[in-house]
């Protein structure tokens, strides 16, 4: 009979009897991602490791566990505890909390990313500062949320990692976030992931109704080309001045430039290969797992995942109005010469919103070809988002 | 309205004229930031533009005057690279094949398929050994 | 022999007893588990056949009417996918080339060259952005 | 003079002078060790690191200098020394000691392995489990042999770290080892590899023996083919009820299934491919290494080693007839549809053991083909294993 | 207004007031490293990330803070930092510190060299050692130093770090400095992995002299053939017998050796190539940014960066003559079998310095074809740098 | 001179005598322990080839035993190999392929192409999900 005392006995250590009702309903919230990555193809990359972390996290919680307090300034430390009794995806976060997986992704980024139609048109980098707009007038909503009855709103720190979803750069966010509210990371992460993904959803409906159908169907020079040695100083340029002006903006926007030297050198082609494959598809599943199990349904069943969800898709709005209508501006200035439609672009979500400047405007006009001049303003929004955080967290990091 | 908003202001930890501060200065920033990485991009462009045409020209003249010396043109040679992977030629890996030869499957390619070289991308040639 | 036994006991961390019952209780549990994930692929199979047969019903329906309508094959058409690595032939990494160009590329190198296709080793094709 | 007086004093510090005896025996283990890998291929990604670590480690013993106790709860802390004063292989043991590792490996495994065999026929399933048999044998074996005249047996950890041999398993004995009993690392992760690259010569004896003429020459029906969907939704069934069932083995197992979604959603390729690859190259090598450095001469060279494996040898040869009998059962209740032979698959060691059913099957019916059949159960065996294995766990672990 | 005052003070916390005037020279020479790394091709692959390291690290010192004194026995501990208040560079550099990052490059390392060449003449490992001389050199000049007016000259420890240059080889260099004296660990590397770049300006010259014409018209006999067995068999007897005499150079002798015997061995063709390539170009890229950033304009400003270079560029003159002369030597020894330009390529840089000798070899007698003749002690150098090194730390580390 | 040297020492750590004795111990060292090595080569290289060389003289008397017993040549069977990662026959990955059906293929393919099976490099062998 004792087999079947032990028996039950592990029934009752057992999940079943364990987890609360908020995890049960995170694994639900998981198998809906997971569907989202594989069957809609959602930035699959990211969103199936989120998803499965936090699938993880949910079923079996110590996964996460942290006895000596490794990633927080909260809770007490275990004095029995051994370094290794923390949990495994706990310790593979280190790389999330210390900046080193966002850094890397973004090196990995920079690798990947042609800088050549902004070097031939820099006024993209206009609009890709327009477009952050969004990550202001997102903070300004997280702060006055406060004021709505029955929600406690949310800190300054808070309001500024929430804000960042804006940007629309997922390591921006994550970098960001893990350092001002990392108790946030799982919400803002899988709101800036799913956002992005849906970019071609979001932006056709505002871009449309700010511009007028003439706008639309502008057609713009062709770019000039541009020289190996400007592809080659621009990495430099951009660190020098934007590290010197907002230094907390050092180890994303250094490690975004030194991806793309790699990339533009010439001579560390192998460097620049490994650091677009291998590293970053490691890198990629460490925190995309590791950001999921950030989930556990404790903190992410809460008003404020909703209210972070809400704000997140104003962000993203605000940052398309935003770079549309200085498009707009841009071609009053020019005389016609800029179709506003590339300004959305301007938001960042490389190269997906590049894209839907691209499709919407041959709507309008089917002899237009916008990708080149939208992916000026779509690599400037890397940038610009960049150069937001760094100032959001020089105002508000310790 | 104000009066609410003053009201909101006292349950955050920021108060809201603050907030306003921190929004309004926080575009700035970005803006003047880009906008002076715009100016640098222009001028760093202007710059490179000179160095190169003064480069060319200078290259151009002195092309002439060789020509006018009637020298045979010195055969490229290849310099020992430092990098121990591979032989290499810009972009595109050589394995067990001679730059005349790949030079001669480019052309080819460019030709037959009417596809102008500049828009051909060869990553590697490679003879497979006999 | 029980005694034998027994007097090991002593020498333990762990009687003998609760050593048997820790096995027998862990080849059931391995058992067990294996045997209800058997159930649930049973179910989830049956489940998943049933919902795709009934969904080649209705395309195959649909299929019908549609043919019926006399339309027009209509082209495939890319749709962006959110992969920034490669579109994919086989070993052959295609950028901005589709396959059929890709193929006549590759028989034209062959052909001109004089190097039979099967010597020849592409490892990907890109057409450079104009 | 001086020189010749240097040159004295180097020797004397030389590890000509301070190697015991056991250090030169485990030198010599290593180049037979070393000799199995290369020239007899046995397993030899795992087992030619495993030697050189070994070798490493029993030249220089200081390289696996832990003044810090970084991974062990015993011994005193040097409280002059700093983390880096460790030796390089301990900083990199920590990977294994962490089970960040072996978690990454089976990630790997997930990513190369085909569940499909197992989904077309899910009575495979009850192979994989019944050929964990040798698990259990082996742990009373372990128990009972501290009865041995000139004997002090093993610990209920340490039997249960020696039982785990007997799942056939890698990185799963070196997941169970390194939390229960870390100092029998490596005779146990020797031991495991070995037995794994001997499958063809251990099994085909027992299972001639197990089964009549007439069972070994049963044709099998061919499996149906698997939908991409079942592929898909399997490795989440998974998780989610072993998980739920047996929280500790959510690391082992949860890896596996997340290495395998990556395999089969198909949209995240890369991942997979790097997962297989670099990731998993680099981690076999840090894991191989640090694993064989455990086996310092003082430690390996014990009546303890000996015994390891000799009950590593018995619970390799018991799972494999559990694995056979449980088939024999099958075949008897599907009146004559299972060839036994497919049974030994179950103990895992992919796919070897698949193989040594193939070959076998043929021996005695040339028209036989039950490599595709046997790949079902040698796979459940790899579940089989994590899920013994996390049993293990939760019973004895803190 | 308050807009304006938030600028204001953004720009008083801004790297322009900020920063010192050894920052502001310290990015101008990370300039010069640039235009050597990517213009001039200097060993693009490390001078470029060390490049860029060392601008992060002037532009933003922070990004190497190091709060709890992680990496240093001096400095006072901040008792309310958390580790990852760390700078994220100072967290990556952790793998230098450590020596595993020097370690898995010599790895890499290797698995990239053929040791055929010296096997097939084993005399090429006597001028591997000859053409250490500038090591030992380089050492006295070092200690001699302090003899200077206005200098205060260098401890034991840095003397021996500065004269490892003279072992041309970047990682043990690397190694051997961050143990004995890591604060000069940024001169150092610049300085050896320039002079490696610099290999066919500075040997030819100190060739000639050393040399008569008749001498460097000598035609060499071609090289036997090299067995499989052998090849596989040295690694191991290279690190049983180096590692047995000086026990300190295990970590990085054994990595070496061990990364060649995946690459002889013929049956670990994976661990091989992700050795050479995605684990040697993942580590390549965070020692090489790291070791740059530790070069902060406070500490590398100084008279002991110039007399390092100075130093160092002695110390590849010397370790030159030392091969060429000792190369004379065996050429007696053999009645003119030996061109003793092969003896320059004992001082490793691989493959470049083995060039240089068939340059020059060919300049005099345009038959000689010396490339396989200088491949030996070329890799002898490896192994000869990597024993030095050890005696190095032996005598003066803890 | 020797005066300037001695007070040169007082600066140091170490004193000057110390360093020339640990500079020439260390090159001393050096060339002993790679000279040891040298040996040490040779031996082991006259071992090897020793041993290869019988190895190679009973082959080759057992082959002539062999064919003068008239046996045919026996076909070399592929033996498992012990690599856990995927169904693998020597360089060539097999997807959802059996190895029959594999060698099969490459049959083929060598057959039809007339291009001789050793000539022809297959990376991957791969059913196509139907
Ligand atoms: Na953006
Ligand atoms: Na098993
Ligand atoms: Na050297």
């Amino acid at each position: 009979m004792s087999v079947v005392n032990a028996i039950v006995e592990i029934f009752q250590e057992s999940g079943f009897m364990s987890l609360s009702w908020q995890n049960w309903v995170m694994i639900l919230v998981s198998f809906g991602l997971l569907y989202l990555a594989i069957v809609k193809k959602f930035e699959p990359l990211l969103l199936l490791p989120i998803a499965f972390g936090m699938l993880l996290v949910n079923i079996y919680p110590d996964i996460m566990a942290d006895p000596l307090m490794m990633s927080s300034y909260e809770g007490t430390v275990d004095p029995n505890a051994h370094w290794y009794d923390a949990g495994v995806l706990r310790l593979i976060y280190a790389g999330v909390k210390s900046s080193i997986f966002p850094c890397l992704i973004f090196m990995a980024v920079g690798a990947m990313t042609d800088f050549g139609p902004l070097l031939a048109n820099p006024m993209s980098l206009l609009l890709g500062a327009a477009a952050q707009l969004g990550i202001y007038v997102a903070f300004m909503i997280a702060i006055l949320s406060g004021g709505l009855p029955f929600f406690d709103g949310f800190t300054a720190k808070e309001a500024a990692s929430i804000a960042i979803i804006g940007g629309a750069d997922g390591p921006t966010a994550i970098w960001l976030t893990s350092q001002l509210a990392p108790h946030l990371l799982g919400p803002i992460a899988v709101a800036a992931y799913s956002y992005m993904a849906l970019i071609p959803l979001i932006q056709p409906p505002i871009m449309k109704l700010l511009t007028t159908k003439k706008e639309r169907e502008i057609k713009m020079d062709q770019l000039r080309t541009v020289s190996k040695a400007e592809k080659i100083i621009f990495p430099i340029v951009v660190t020098v001045l934007c590290v010197l002006i907002l230094p907390s903006v050092a180890p994303l926007l250094g490690m975004l430039m030194l991806g793309n030297l790699f990339r533009e050198s010439g001579v560390t082609d192998r460097l620049s290969d490994t650091a677009q494959n291998a590293l970053c598809n490691i890198v990629t599943i460490l925190l995309g797992v590791t950001v999921g199990a950030t989930a556990e349904g404790k903190t992410f069943l809460d008003l404020k995942t909703i209210a972070i969800i809400i704000i997140g898709l104003l962000a993203f709005a605000f940052s398309t109005a935003g770079g549309v209508l200085f498009a707009k501006l841009l071609n009053v200035i020019t005389r016609g010469k800029i179709n506003p439609l590339i300004g959305s672009a301007g938001v960042s979500a490389v190269p997906m919103a590049a894209r839907v400047s691209q499709v919407e405007g041959r709507k309008y006009n089917p002899s237009n070809f916008l990708l080149m001049h939208a992916m000026g303003p779509n690599v400037a929004g890397v940038i610009g988002s960049a150069v937001a955080a760094g100032f959001l967290l020089m105002t508000f990091g310790k | 309205m104000f009066n609410i908003i003053l009201a909101l202001a006292n349950k955050r930890d920021i108060p809201i004229g603050e907030a306003v501060n921190i929004s309004v200065t926080g575009i700035v920033v970005v803006m003047l930031v880009l906008a002076l990485l715009a100016v640098l991009v222009l001028l760093l462009s202007k710059g490179i533009r000179a160095v190169e045409s003064a480069a060319k020209k200078r290259n151009g003249k002195k092309a002439d005057s060789e020509s006018a010396e009637a020298k045979p043109a010195e055969p490229s040679k290849p310099v020992g690279t430092a990098l121990p992977e591979s032989a290499s030629a810009g972009d595109l890996d050589l394995y067990n094949v001679d730059e005349k030869t790949a030079a001669v499957i480019m052309a080819i390619v460019s030709n037959e398929s009417g596809i102008p070289l500049n828009r051909l991308l060869f990553k590697s040639i490679k003879a497979i050994e006999k």
